[in-house]
């Protein structure tokens, strides 16, 4: 059983992070029937500035829904690396975008970098498909979440006549994680 | 409800659970006004209710959109607005309105900081004693707190159902944790969900008296439209619904007002208690910060301190014998909320002096961490 | 004769305006102005906000609302919407429509929402005892413009009309027979429709503006509102400081509530 | 207004309700006839006769306190 499993999307306001968050929160409840609860922090502009998503898994009840001592932090961009990744425990896990966050944080911690963005734009050709390339990377490095119910969950949320391009973006994703693990 | 798993799962949003459970209720009139962190209720409901043909309107202020739920709960509509603090404060004068003629509505304020436009996304529950007290004049009010998106969904119903039942306007808090947060909602058989209407006059209209002075002290108002022709007016009134100045009726009537409210107030507040029998150190905690506490006390538990927690789902009327019987039985209690002490106050009066009482107020925009809650009840024990 | 004692709350009478006072002259016109319109009372919905005209739903017996100061217009716009088979008249006046309920009645105009409002001008607020209100004309005396009114008053049918209302007229109490007619229009209109009825304060604006006697404020009316045919033909030097009375906006257009049915059809047949 | 007096042959019948009558002077100073007259601060029917039923009293009248048949 886990207990407690939390996770913190960051970057700036218009990345899509907020929708990765809930996409995340659906796949652990809706598809794997455990409790996920997503949070949400930002501030009055709707683009630009920091913004932060959080999803906290669980097997158990969810009692207070914000994170705690993150699992992992996502950040795609330097501003929130810097401004989001104090609450990440020893022994978690740091995912950054290589080509914006180059001054990493001080910590016991595994960090991750690849080139998010890139990714996106050059081997999907999209842009605004960074959140669910991101998303791919996540769950193939964090391995809390089976690879199926966030497809799933994708699917679900994401505009009609999108699921291919969003498909390909999730797939670049995983496929680039699991080329950093092995 | 929650425990019902033949029901329908759904991930929603505290604010998006809300206008659901509006749905559920019966309400098909909503009127409101943009506002941060509250927009989702309106938003879903311009989507739904056409669909439907529930009628939704964005006004042109807060005050027009308080305006005009009262006029169509007149017409027999379930009605509904969603606001947070600056709306809310616009909308005083009118939720009194709604008080003095008697008539069912449903208000929602997603709780932001303040005062004035304050903390626009960040969370707060500063306006508890707003909620109270913020119209002029005495009068009852009913007001519910959620802490969850299932209780989002369960209390919006609620809250209709109230307002239905007492004849009067009903306010539903939120904080913006709730409203923002995604989470589970179990969604029940419709067929198992109680659903309750406002009474029809039994009278034929030449013998009608909107106000009538009843047992319950709840008056009965046929929808306009319906061959009932009478008045309603916001100015003190006798039974027929028109203006006096003759002080004993103006007396009675705001006896009645409040009496209203009071001498039901057993059918209305609820509260959920957790680990509170054998508890020697109480929390009193409602909405977003009653799940901080709820963690406390398990993080006491394992620590072998015994901490329990009392969580108004009413907060008015103020759940006073629950309190008293709380403050009788621990060594203290502790208020931890969004605010500098608002209900702190109300548990410090119900609790008679019996036990000390600790605030724990936070009022930066951060949400209380069940941390900072464990630090004072070891502090305190 | 017409008998208004089947439109009125005989029991309500003697009303509380003062001896003079217009309000109870325009009551008279709406009553025969409904009778000729051929509406039900049971249907019709009365909606005041607060001030000497806003007492006007008290005497009539049908649905009435006596709302807060201001807001007339956002609760009748919450009872058409709720029921839109409801006749909905507002009844307001120069304080109640154009200072603290004046954004209302700016939006209702624009949406052009089937709400007949009668907006009673006398210049003044007249139930706080006189003080000066936004159609107050420059130079006039009121209890908070002692000296002299220094500000410009409201062209209140011009701001309806701008704002998008369907049907605008002024009326005037003096002539009294226009004044029915005018309100007979705004009745029959589908959207929104206004009429700015001109009618004398002899209390709160003739005291201080030397025209004491009810008398004197109707004389004042009878050489000042100036029916729409003789206004044609007078020079601008004849016009300063009078007021053309008639009709003067009429047009059709989508209506707020038929346009929110279209939509809720559309909606449900994916037509 | 020649039509309306040669239509109606009857003779006026002018009431004044005096518990309703303000005594604003309106129908007085306005009636073509001079019918009515003012008597202790309130209306009153002087010269039956001559009314030619107009009406306008009555339209005027801000008290419902005037009827004429």
């Amino acid at each position: 059983m886990m207990e407690r499993y939390e996770i913190r999307l960051s970057g700036s306001g218009g990345q899509g992070l907020i929708l990765a968050g809930k996409i995340l929160a659906e796949a652990a409840a809706i598809y794997e029937g455990r409790n996920a609860v997503q949070t949400q922090s930002y501030g009055p502009e709707a683009r630009g500035g920091a913004s932060k998503a959080e999803v906290v898994i669980s097997d158990g009840e969810i009692d207070y829904p914000k994170a705690l001592e993150l699992d992992l932090l996502l950040s795609l961009t330097q501003e929130s690396c810097r401004k989001y990744s104090g609450d990440l425990k020893k022994g978690g896990i740091l995912i950054i975008d290589s080509g914006l966050v180059k001054d990493l944080p001080k910590g016991e911690f595994k960090v991750y970098s690849l080139p998010i963005t890139e990714i996106a734009t050059e081997k999907v050709g999209k842009a605004v498909v960074t959140n669910i390339v991101a998303l791919g990377i996540l769950t193939r490095i964090a391995g809390v979440i089976s690879e199926e119910s966030v497809k799933k969950a994708i699917l679900a949320r994401v505009p009609k006549g999108t699921e291919e391009l969003n498909m390909k973006a999730f797939d670049e994703g995983f496929r680039a994680g699991n080329e950093l693990l092995s | 409800m929650s425990n019902d798993h033949s029901g329908r799962i759904r991930m929603m949003q505290g604010n998006e659970a809300c206008a659901e459970g509006a749905l559920v209720a019966g309400c098909r009139f909503f009127a409101g006004y943009p506002i941060t962190p509250s927009t989702e209720v309106a938003e879903h409901l311009s989507v739904k209710f056409p669909k439907i043909g529930g009628r939704f309107i964005q006004m042109e202020d807060e005050i027009a959109a308080m305006g005009a739920i009262i006029g169509a709960s007149l017409t027999g509509m379930k009605s509904l607005t969603a606001t947070s603090g600056p709306g809310f404060s616009l909308k005083q004068e009118n939720i009194g309105y709604a008080c003095m003629a008697e008539v069912p509505c449903v208000i929602i304020n997603v709780m932001r900081g303040g005062p004035s436009t304050g903390m626009p996304t960040l969370p707060a529950q500063m306006d508890v004693q707003q909620a109270r007290w913020g119209t002029h004049g005495d009068h009852g009010i009913i007001v519910l707190s959620a802490s969850s998106a299932q209780e989002s969904y369960e209390q919006t119903i609620r809250a209709f159902n109230l307002a239905e039942k007492y004849m009067t306007p009903v306010i539903l808090l939120l904080d913006e944790i709730v409203g923002h947060t995604t989470e589970k909602v179990i969604i029940p058989d419709e067929s198992k969900i109680e659903i309750v209407n406002r009474r029809k006059p039994a009278e034929k209209p030449k013998d009608y008296l909107p106000y009538r002075e009843t047992e319950d002290c709840i008056p009965t108002l046929a929808p306009f439209g319906t061959g009932y022709r009478y008045n309603v007016t916001g100015l003190c009134h006798n039974e027929t619904g028109f203006p006096t100045n003759d002080n004993k009726i103006i007396g009675k009537l705001v006896h009645r007002l409040v009496k209203k409210i009071v001498m039901h107030a057993d059918d209305i507040i609820e509260v959920k208690k957790t680990m509170l029998d054998d508890a020697e150190i109480g929390i009193f905690a409602y909405g977003s910060v009653s799940r901080s506490a709820r963690s406390a006390v398990l993080k006491c538990r394992e620590m072998g301190i015994k901490a329990g927690l009392l969580e108004p789902k009413v907060l008015w009327p103020f759940p006073k014998k629950e309190v008293l019987a709380m403050a009788r039985k621990v060594k203290a209690i502790i208020v931890p909320e969004l605010n500098m002490g608002q209900m702190a106050r109300e548990v410090e009066l119900a609790s008679r002096c019996a036990v000390p009482v600790h605030k724990l107020g936070r009022v930066d925009g951060n949400p209380i961490d069940p941390r900072e809650i464990v630090d004072m009840i070891k502090g305190v024990v | 004769m017409f008998n208004y004692l089947e439109y009125i709350r005989e029991k309500n009478f003697p009303h509380i305006w003062c001896a003079g006072c217009g309000d109870g002259i325009v009551l008279k016109a709406i009553l025969r102005a409904i009778e000729k319109s051929g509406i039900s009372l049971d249907e019709t919905v009365m909606v005041s906000g607060i001030g000497c005209s806003s007492r006007t739903p008290g005497y009539v017996d049908m649905n009435t609302l006596h709302t807060t100061h201001g807001r007339a217009i956002p609760f009748a716009t919450g009872v058409k919407h709720g029921n839109p088979k409801l006749n909905v008249i507002v009844i307001t006046g120069d304080g109640d429509a154009t200072a603290i309920g004046g954004n209302h009645l700016i939006h209702a105009a624009r949406r052009n929402i089937d709400i007949t409002v009668l907006l009673y001008n006398n210049y003044i607020y007249g139930m706080t005892g006189g003080q000066c209100s936004p159609t107050t004309p420059t130079g006039s005396r009121a209890a908070t413009a002692p000296f002299g009114n220094i500000e410009p008053p409201f062209n209140t049918s011009g701001l309806a009309i701008a704002a998008g209302a369907s049907f605008v007229a002024r009326a005037d109490v003096y002539n009294v027979a226009n004044c029915e007619k005018m309100i007979a229009m705004a009745l029959a209109k589908k959207g929104f429709s206004l009429v700015e009825i001109l009618t004398p304060c002899p209390t709160a604006f003739g005291r201080r503006n030397k025209m004491a006697s009810p008398v004197k404020l109707m004389e004042w009316l009878r050489d000042n509102a100036v029916p729409a045919a003789k206004w044609k033909k007078m020079t601008e030097e004849e016009r300063r400081g009078r007021m053309e009375t008639g009709v003067l906006m009429d047009v059709d257009k989508p209506e707020y509530t038929a346009e929110y049915e279209k939509l809720v059809t559309s909606l449900r047949t994916g037509k | 207004m020649a039509e309306e007096q040669s239509a109606s042959k009857k003779p006026a019948v002018i009431r004044i309700k005096l518990e309703w009558c303000k005594g604003c002077e309106i129908c007085v100073a306005f009636c073509p006839k001079k019918v009515l007259v003012m008597e202790g601060g309130k209306a009153k029917v002087e010269n039956p006769g001559d009314c030619i039923k107009c009406m306008l009293c009555e339209l005027r009248c801000p008290d419902f306190a005037i009827t004429v048949e």
